[in-house]
């Protein structure tokens, strides 16, 4: 989900850029490196570590805390800044809505936000699925369901790992095979269909 | 404020590493002035080293 | 506390004085008599172990003991007065040594009962040096506001009495200020200057220096004393006997110049014991001790036969029978024991037969200046010494430091430390800055004791584990941090030299921050 | 300024982004995901968050959740609360399917 957070870094001004206008220097530097970065929860707040990590998708507000230091041995300056940002923060169980975007041999790559996830062919649905691969769809065998490419789904996390070095890189597994996910056509279906027989009784 | 002999050497130190780091120099300096440290107590003695102290409560 | 006023002392339980505490204002039935006729209300001092005084009562009423209900009994029986005693004061411990009896002589110990006067408490004002005066206020206001410094007194002092000498007119009088200033300036110390590892070095370097082992003491040739780097260890170790006690007595008016009568005080001084003067003889065949005195050798020491039968019967752990007979005295014991024989023997032989214990010797020279005769000693008991009625107390020394902090005070110590340091260095010709020496003597006395400056005194109390583990015995003090679960700040030297951080001395504790260009 | 965001609010925050400067990939992903996925405009998702929250039985994290994926079968809202463990009866349940009606 989506989050307001507000957290403290400090930020190194190499020498270079000390020139008049430290403060819009600051910002850029600031956006540069917070932007795209993981952060954490305190251990108190959330107790799972995996669900510990966030990702900063934007930066809101930047102030400075005391004044840029000097560190001997490095000329740059130190600037500790608390910031307020727009954060991604994935949970455990989370349910998720997102598109296909890549369908392979093993399974669907889902995009639910800035980053991706993997539905496993085994948590497509509750059928044999066979892969086909050219056109990127996977058919359940007896249910004829189709799932192709830019297909919209809701899905639910049941694995993750956010990798800190490059949150792109994270992985998340998804599953699909429990009620109230799925491909969103075939939850309206179930939905009409329910609704016909109420009508019908 | 009047500097300790120690924080007159660590303002010039720094000073002079951040201007052989490639910080831009604020005030107009002779030609021959080509080594950071000399440009640093030249920029020191005009009081124009953006850096200065933070002393603990006395 | 009323002046000079007679007060009754006497030694009681606890229990009694809990229970006077608790029913106070109550009659006491006590077993001793008031026969004095005392000027009511009078101050009762009750005294637990007959040493000092713990508890002071006020007794509004003395009258002769007839049973009464609600009294409280001292004992059950022989009860003779009856005090009616107001309340019962919790005081500090007066040692009874401080009261004194009607006929002027002090008293020594209370095993039942008596009267006392204790003089009214002196309250002991600490005077200022003195205060400024008009002129000298001026000029230091004037300073401080000018410079933003505060000249040390001695030097506003200085200053002012040298514009009176001098008779400076403005100007110069400025112009002396600003040298003077500028001076002081230059003196000073920055802080953060590591000025405990200059100290150290300026102390260190001078010691390689020293010659190890010169006995030569000016002015008295036999005495050996400890000198050079040794005795500079043994000052900074602190130790309770230096190697070489010794001291210099300096005697009052009318004694000084009078050699006669100097000798004759250092023989009072000089403390002889018995085998100085006599032989003594364990024979175990009759459980007995012979002292056979020597003549010759009780002549020079002006020590009579008399003397050592006194000075035996001192000896109160012993219940002795001494039979004298003409030339030799004779000591025998209750029980044969051999080792007890054997102790009786040891303690006889270093008893003191006449001078103060622990002077060994006493010489008697002329002082450097040759205005005066000294006695100087081998062994110090700077206590007993001053006690002395021809001793000059104000001139006298030791250099025994532990002596001197228990005789006459921790800054005393401290002092004593600065001027030995001082007097060995420059003996041999060596000139140290007197703060480096200061710096060593305030930090062995700060905490009112003299420590040594090694493991066991200052370097073992280092707040810092890693800066004490690295001091000395490593895997000692690591375990025992680690058992007590001890923190380190990383404040001192060593610490952060281990841990690989900047040190926080001199330009390692500056702290840099960075002023955009609005300055 | 709530803590939780609805995407058509992230919607919002990016596109307004993306005017002033190039947007980095992870802020494109964001983007294209929240144009795909904010089905409400900025207004209503705010209104529905605010009228769920009314329900004792939906907290912010749980409005903004509904609000996203605008659940039209009991499952979905059983599914949602499947972490905390609580079952919520058939009429929590239709009151929240009814409201989210409203919206789509």
């Amino acid at each position: 989900m989506y989050l307001i957070v507000e957290q403290e870094d400090v930020i190194r001004i190499p020498p270079p850029l000390l020139g008049e206008d430290i403060d819009q220097v600051l910002e850029d530097l600031a956006r540069e490196k917070i932007e795209g970065n993981v952060y954490s929860f305190p251990r108190e707040e959330v107790k799972d570590p995996a669900e510990r990590k966030y990702i900063i998708v934007l930066l809101l507000s930047l102030e400075k805390v005391g004044e840029g230091v000097i560190v001997p041995g490095d000329g740059a300056v130190y600037q500790k800044v608390r910031f307020k940002a727009l954060a991604f923060h994935p949970e455990l169980q989370e349910v998720i809505v997102g598109d296909v975007v890549d369908a392979l041999k093993f399974g669907a790559f889902i995009r639910f936000g800035p980053i991706d996830g993997l539905l496993h062919i085994s948590q497509i649905m509750d059928d044999v699925i066979d892969v086909d691969v050219e056109n990127k769809r996977f058919i359940g065998k007896e249910s004829k369901k189709v799932l192709r490419v830019k297909d919209k789904v809701v899905a639910r996390i049941v694995a993750l790992s956010i990798n800190d070095a490059n949150p792109r890189q994270s992985k998340v597994g998804l599953t699909m095979r429990q009620p109230g996910l799925g491909k969103f056509e075939w939850i309206e279906e179930l939905a009409k269909g329910e609704k016909k027989e109420e009508g019908g009784k | 404020m009047e500097y300790t002999r120690f924080e007159i050497a660590r303002i010039i130190g720094a000073r002079a590493l951040q201007i052989s780091m490639g910080a831009p120099i604020l005030i107009h300096v002779p030609e021959d002035l080509i080594d950071p440290l000399d440009i640093a107590m030249y920029e020191f003695k005009k009081g124009a080293i953006p850096i200065t102290v933070k002393r603990k409560a006395q | 506390m009323k002046m000079t006023e007679l007060s009754l002392i006497w030694k009681d339980k606890l229990e009694n004085v809990d229970r006077l505490r608790m029913n106070a204002p109550v009659y006491y039935a006590v077993d001793f008599e008031i026969k004095k006729e005392l000027e009511l209300p009078v101050y009762g001092y009750i005294t637990l172990k007959g040493s000092e005084a713990n508890y002071r009562v006020k007794i509004t009423e003395i009258k002769k003991y007839e049973p009464m209900p609600g009294i409280i009994k001292k004992t059950t029986k022989k009860l003779q007065t009856l005090l009616k005693i107001e309340e019962v004061q919790d005081i500090a411990a007066i040692p009874l040594s401080e009261f004194r009896k009607e006929d002027g002589t002090y008293l020594k110990r209370v095993t039942k009962f008596s009267y006392g006067m204790i003089e009214e408490e002196k309250e002991i004002k600490i005077k200022k040096f003195r205060e400024f005066t008009p002129e000298e206020k001026e000029l230091d206001e004037n300073v401080r506001k000018k410079y933003g410094i505060a000249l040390p007194f001695s030097v506003i002092e200085k200053l002012v009495k040298v514009k009176e000498e001098l008779e400076l007119n403005k100007k110069e009088w400025d112009k002396v200020i600003d040298k003077v200033v500028e001076k002081y300036k230059k003196r000073r110390v920055d802080p953060y200057e590591a000025v405990g590892i200059v100290a150290a070095q300026s102390i260190g370097e001078p010691g390689t220096q020293m010659t190890l082992r010169t006995f030569h003491y000016a002015g008295v040739a036999e005495m050996n004393v400890t000198l050079g780097l040794p005795r500079l260890i043994e000052i900074v170790d602190a130790r309770s006997q230096p190697s070489t006690p010794t001291m210099e007595i300096y005697l009052k008016e009318g004694i000084r110049e009078d050699e006669e009568k100097v000798k004759e005080v250092a023989k009072k001084i000089e403390s002889t014991t018995i085998i100085d003067v006599a032989d003594v003889i364990t024979s175990v065949a009759d459980m007995s001790l012979t002292i056979v005195p020597d003549s010759k050798k009780m002549e020079g020491r002006g020590v009579k036969i008399e003397d050592i039968v006194d000075s035996l019967s001192k000896l109160k752990t012993y219940k002795l029978t001494v039979e004298l007979s003409e030339d030799r005295i004779k000591v025998r014991l209750p029980e044969a024991s051999y080792k007890k024989l054997y102790l009786l023997g040891e303690s006889i032989k270093t008893l003191t037969l006449r001078g103060i214990k622990g002077i060994s010797r006493a010489i008697v020279r002329k002082s450097r200046d040759s205005s005066e005769w000294v006695i100087y000693t081998q062994g110090s008991n700077l206590g007993d010494v001053l006690d002395l009625e021809e001793v000059d107390g104000k001139r006298t020394r030791t250099n025994n430091i532990i002596e001197i902090a228990e005789v006459l005070g921790i800054e005393a110590a401290r002092n004593a430390i600065i001027e030995e340091a001082i007097n060995t260095l420059e003996q041999q010709g060596l000139n140290v800055d007197v703060r480096h020496i200061m710096l060593v003597a305030d930090t062995m006395t700060y905490n009112g004791v003299v420590e040594a400056i090694g493991r066991h005194g200052i370097a073992g109390e280092k707040e810092s584990v890693l800066a004490r583990a690295a001091f000395e015995i490593t895997s000692k003090h690591l375990l025992t941090a680690g058992v007590l679960g001890e923190e380190d700040h990383l404040r001192g030297v060593a610490e952060n030299i281990i841990v690989g951080q900047p040190v926080t001395l001199g330009t390692g504790a500056v702290t840099l921050i960075y002023k955009g260009k609005k300055r | 300024m709530r803590k939780y965001l609805t995407l058509a609010e992230v919607k919002e925050i990016l596109r307004e982004e993306n005017e002033k400067r190039e947007l980095n990939p992870l802020q494109k992903s964001s983007l294209m995901h929240a144009e795909e996925f904010a089905r409400l405009k900025k207004e209503d998702a705010e209104k529905l968050v605010e009228e769920l929250m009314q329900l004792d039985f939906v907290d912010e994290k749980h409005a903004v959740k509904i609000a996203d994926v605008l659940p039209i079968h009991p499952d979905q809202v059983r599914a949602l609360y499947y972490k905390e463990k609580i079952v919520l009866p058939p009429e929590d349940i239709k009151k929240i399917l009814d409201i989210v009606a409203k919206y789509i």
